[in-house]
């Protein structure tokens, strides 16, 4: 069930440099959301910024019909969001978009994030972990207080790496380092990543060599947020001998699997 | 005051009020049913169709810019058949009138179109795109010389015997004069306007932001030139017009109303707010109800004076 | 980095940055002495002048739109006269290229007027508004016709030694064929765009908002029109442009520059913040800082491949 | 001296259903701020709604840099200027326009208002009484709820009577009525309005029948606020032999004689 309605906010706190956590009363999306899945707000009652954001579902409380997200401030969009208040109203669109696929029980799984794309990754280990998966979530950041998670302040209830880019904090180096020392390592089952795309495709071509299920999560310019408008369309592999096809990241995505898509 | 009338008759297609979806931005329907009552809908007028699947253009597609967004979608649809077989049966089980938006390269395409969904049970008209500025071939030429979009005008109405549409640009020194060539050839109504051509530029890059270089702007930020088109041709012919171009409100709607639109169509804004097809019916009631007027028929022009 | 090089020359017209004020926005310098230093402006174009002195239409003459605004002033003016005996001689205090907007109802009227301004000291240039869509007698015939615009920029290049830029109309089928016209008919450079012809409707009046019915739409709302239309004159002909429409930062007009623009000017963006021109130029200086770019120049069309 | 300033926002008070008296700190503007005058104000940080709004100078404390506004919410901007808190910041110019002519110490003065047409008059009434004239300001509303000044919680040191629509305070019927009656009675040496243009048109009609010199503030839609545009003009009485003239009302009003406007 997708809804369209005006979002209390609940909570908006400033968790590192352009970075916040806002949590929001919405029952009807709470209820339905699944890891991977995406809102699709309206940051300000203006015609400029005309369309609403996009942003992963970071987390659910459904009991108390609450939603949470994590965002960092990059544009107008944004920073008008940042800028809202406790007690103002948004509107918000969701649960949108197809989740990630849950594996079986047991299991064990990779969590890949660059920077904000973290976001998603931690709904989704909360699940795995009710679910009785194995998790480990690595995430990856310029510098430690980049860092979105795994950090004082907020950490995460199962396994988790970090690696900078400056060494200020966990690994010197890339979060693909960490991964590629895992697959060799102890190996996985499956792994999930979000985040620049760069990361992503260096993600791809390590889960193809280790031989490892992977998918997805992908960002895109959006206009109408349920597959009406073909704006959000990503390259991806094409069937019956076309040799690509454009899919819909709103609605055939956010997430996809490593074998669907082209990485050019 | 009784319960205003809204109903209005667009060329032989009868809707229950004047507001219907531009074409492109609302798909087949089934994407906006969770936010809408596809019921009450004046119309709908559907994605693109060509003959052939298309895929369209590489991304970024859209890129938003003060109160309006650039798109270059190129016309990505599944083709004509598979929106015969997969998207109209879906359709028809609401009460609501479906025009079909068909694209083509050449005048034989156009022809092809008309004549395939001619047969068609559920179609209740053709909307002619001659005017979409995203498709390098041909495209846009037709749209902008009065003697081939005539041409279209001249094949679609040979082909069929639906209520034929014609969708103008407004990237032409003259509408008006667009408007006489195809009425002239035969266009039971017209529909304006498609997007404006535009562009603009990442500066860090320095590279255009669309892969397809330019793309056609729409929005609020393009009402103005919208309701001007919409005025000029009123004033100039006597044709059902269907007024598009930036609608978000109920008083958007009845500014192109009052310019001598007999419908609307609303486009970019269902991006903004799922509901406000929904929300313009009901906006453009109240109004009829609080100025006393019983039959938004009598809107229609009304700012001629 | 060494401070950058902002100077450009604009057909003979040397500027020491690359921005300028757009017609009709910035009066006649003095209005926004205030908070402007006119020393640090790269030209001052100045509100158009014709021969006799104007009333323009009646009010009201603007009205707000979604990132945007109409006007149809309707080329409200003290005369050629009155403006080289009084509103030149303060301008000729700044160290400040002065180019004249001029604008007439005959090709008679358009040489007159330049050759009045040709023996004036103090005029750096003229540009010739053949599109203003708020004057009926002929301006939008001259703007959107190749010929009669063609005609015009002969009769005043044969009437002056100035530069001579033309002013474009965007409402056009094609603003390149207008623009080859003019060039092959003399213009030194080009400047677009004017605005684009729109209107508003006050539905509870049922009458169009501004007394002149239709009027000219500007500010960032149509940017990406103005960006395209630099973009395919820049491709298809090798003079130097002016580009504007809807500069409201550094960012918007490194847009313009990149796609072809050897200048810009700055129009409504004035209205919200009386130093945008201030404002830009101190950007645009600062984005050459950091992205290492020693001379404005290098950026002037890097935007095609 | 004009200018344009980043004002704080030092008080924002509802005084009536949808009317609003905002304190200002701009010390440059209220130090040269002389009755009659107006401020430019940027509503919000938005290119929707696009230009500024005109509102006039309702009050000085020039020891304080505090600026007065007293508004009515009609429109988006005047909403979104409502919505605004103390502590934010509005882009103010000003003083703009030409203000009102002072009169000769000891003249009996009479101010006409109506609805929030009072504004600028309160702050030329308090100019007048310290320049030891006799004031009496007569203010029309609609009711007695809409009135802006001269009720409870906010009075004027001068003279004053209020005339409402519907009865409810004050006389019943137009503020033009009290106006004849006072011109009729002891009469005036001036009288200053502001308010619809129907009521000053009435006024206008009054002051020519009594033979008594009056001044204008008239409302016009504006773009630069400078004289730059041409935008804001009304029709003005002609020189030299021209039926009529187009004035600017930013720079050459917003207050305008009697003898100089046409009222078609
Ligand atoms: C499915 C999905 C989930 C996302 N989840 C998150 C999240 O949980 N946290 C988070 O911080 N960010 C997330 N993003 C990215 C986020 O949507 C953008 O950062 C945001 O839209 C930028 O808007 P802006 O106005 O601040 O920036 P601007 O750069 O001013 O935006 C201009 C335009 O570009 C679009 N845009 C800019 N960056 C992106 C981007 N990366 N992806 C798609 N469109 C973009 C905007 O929507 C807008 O149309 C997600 C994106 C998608 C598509
Ligand atoms: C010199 C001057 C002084 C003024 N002083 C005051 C004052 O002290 N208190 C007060 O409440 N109002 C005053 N007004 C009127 C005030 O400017 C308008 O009510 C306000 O601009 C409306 O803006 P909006 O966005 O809320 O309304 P909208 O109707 O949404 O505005 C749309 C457009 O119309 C213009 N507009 C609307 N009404 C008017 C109007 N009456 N005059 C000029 N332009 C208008 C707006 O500026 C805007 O461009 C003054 C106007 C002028 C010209
Ligand atoms: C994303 C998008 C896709 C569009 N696709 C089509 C199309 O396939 N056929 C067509 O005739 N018009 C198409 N249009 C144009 C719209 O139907 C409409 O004419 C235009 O957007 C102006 O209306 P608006 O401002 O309300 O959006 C499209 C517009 C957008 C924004
Ligand atoms: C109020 C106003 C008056 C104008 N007057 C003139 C004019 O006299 N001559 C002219 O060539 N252009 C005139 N223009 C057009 C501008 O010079 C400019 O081409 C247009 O506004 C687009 O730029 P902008 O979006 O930055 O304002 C006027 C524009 C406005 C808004
Ligand atoms: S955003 Fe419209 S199809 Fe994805
Ligand atoms: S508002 Fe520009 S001249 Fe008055």
């Amino acid at each position: 069930m997708v809804a369209d309605v005006p979002a209390n906010i609940v909570q908006q706190e400033q968790v590192g440099p352009g970075q916040y956590r806002l949590t929001l009363y919405a029952p009807a999306i709470a209820s339905y959301a699944v890891p991977g899945q995406f809102v699709y707000i309206r940051c300000a009652d203006s015609l400029d910024p005309l369309l609403r954001r996009p942003l992963s579902i970071h987390g659910v409380n459904r009991k108390e019909g609450k939603l949470f997200l994590l965002y960092q401030v990059v544009g107008r969009g944004t920073a008008l969001l940042a800028a809202r208040r406790r007690g103002e109203r948004l509107g918000v669109m969701g649960p949108l978009g197809r989740g990630f696929t849950l594996p079986e029980p047991g299991r064990r799984v990779i969590l890949v994030g660059g920077g904000i794309g973290v976001a998603p990754l931690v709904f989704l280990g909360h699940e795995l972990v009710q679910r009785k998966n194995q998790v480990c979530l690595l995430v990856g950041a310029r510098s430690a207080d980049q860092l979105p998670v795994g950090k004082k302040g907020y950490t995460v209830p199962f396994d988790h790496a970090v690696a900078t880019d400056d060494g200020s904090c966990g690994h010197h180096g890339s979060v693909t380092d960490l991964l590629e020392k895992m697959l060799a390592g102890e190996g996985a089952d499956m792994v999930y990543a979000c985040g620049p795309r760069g990361m992503l495709r260096q993600t791809a071509l390590l889960l193809v060599r280790y031989n490892v299920p992977g998918e997805f999560s992908l960002e895109e310019r959006m206009c109408c947020g349920v597959g009406a408008c073909l704006s959000c369309v990503c390259k991806t592999a094409g069937n019956g001998g076309k040799p690509f096809e454009y899919r819909r990241v709103c609605v055939e995505g956010p997430v996809f699997r490593t074998e669907q898509l082209v990485w050019d | 005051m009784a319960k205003p009338s809204l109903a209005v008759n667009v060329a032989g297609i009868r809707m229950k009020n004047p507001v219907t979806t531009a074409s492109g931005t609302f798909g087949f329907g089934s994407e906006y049913a969770p936010f809408v009552d596809l019921n009450r809908l004046g119309a709908i007028v559907v994605k693109g169709t060509t003959l052939l699947p298309r895929q369209g253009n590489p991304p970024p597609r859209i890129v938003e810019t003060p109160a309006g967004i650039l798109n270059a979608i190129g016309l990505q649809n599944p083709g004509v058949d598979h929106f015969i077989e997969v998207a109209l049966p879906y359709l028809r089980q609401f009460d609501l009138p479906v025009i079909v938006n068909i694209a083509g390269d050449s005048v034989e395409d156009y022809a092809a179109l008309a004549a395939r969904l001619d047969e068609v049970p559920g179609v209740a008209g053709l909307e002619v795109n001659i005017s979409c500025p995203n498709v390098k071939k041909g495209g846009l030429a037709f749209g902008a010389d009065p003697d081939s979009a005539a041409a279209v005008v001249r094949a679609v109405k040979g082909a069929t015997r639906l209520p034929v549409v014609v969708k103008l640009s407004p990237n032409v020194t003259s509408i008006v004069r667009l408007a006489e060539a195809v009425v002239e050839a035969g266009a039971d109504a017209l529909s304006m306007i498609n997007t404006l051509l535009g562009m603009a530029i990442d500066i860090r890059r320095r590279r255009p932001v669309l892969a397809n270089v330019m793309g056609g702007l729409s929005g609020p930020a393009i009402r103005p030139v919208a309701v001007r088109a919409v005025w000029q041709v009123y004033q100039a012919l006597k044709v059902p017009i269907v007024g598009m171009g930036g609608i978000v409100t109920a008083e958007d709607a009845l500014e192109f109303i009052m310019a001598g639109a007999t419908a609307v169509a609303v486009g970019t804004a269902n991006f903004i707010n799922p509901r406000a097809t929904m929300d313009i019916i009901d906006g453009i009631e109240r109004f009829l109800v609080e100025e006393g007027v019983p039959d938004i028929q009598e809107l229609i022009g009304a700012a001629h004076m």
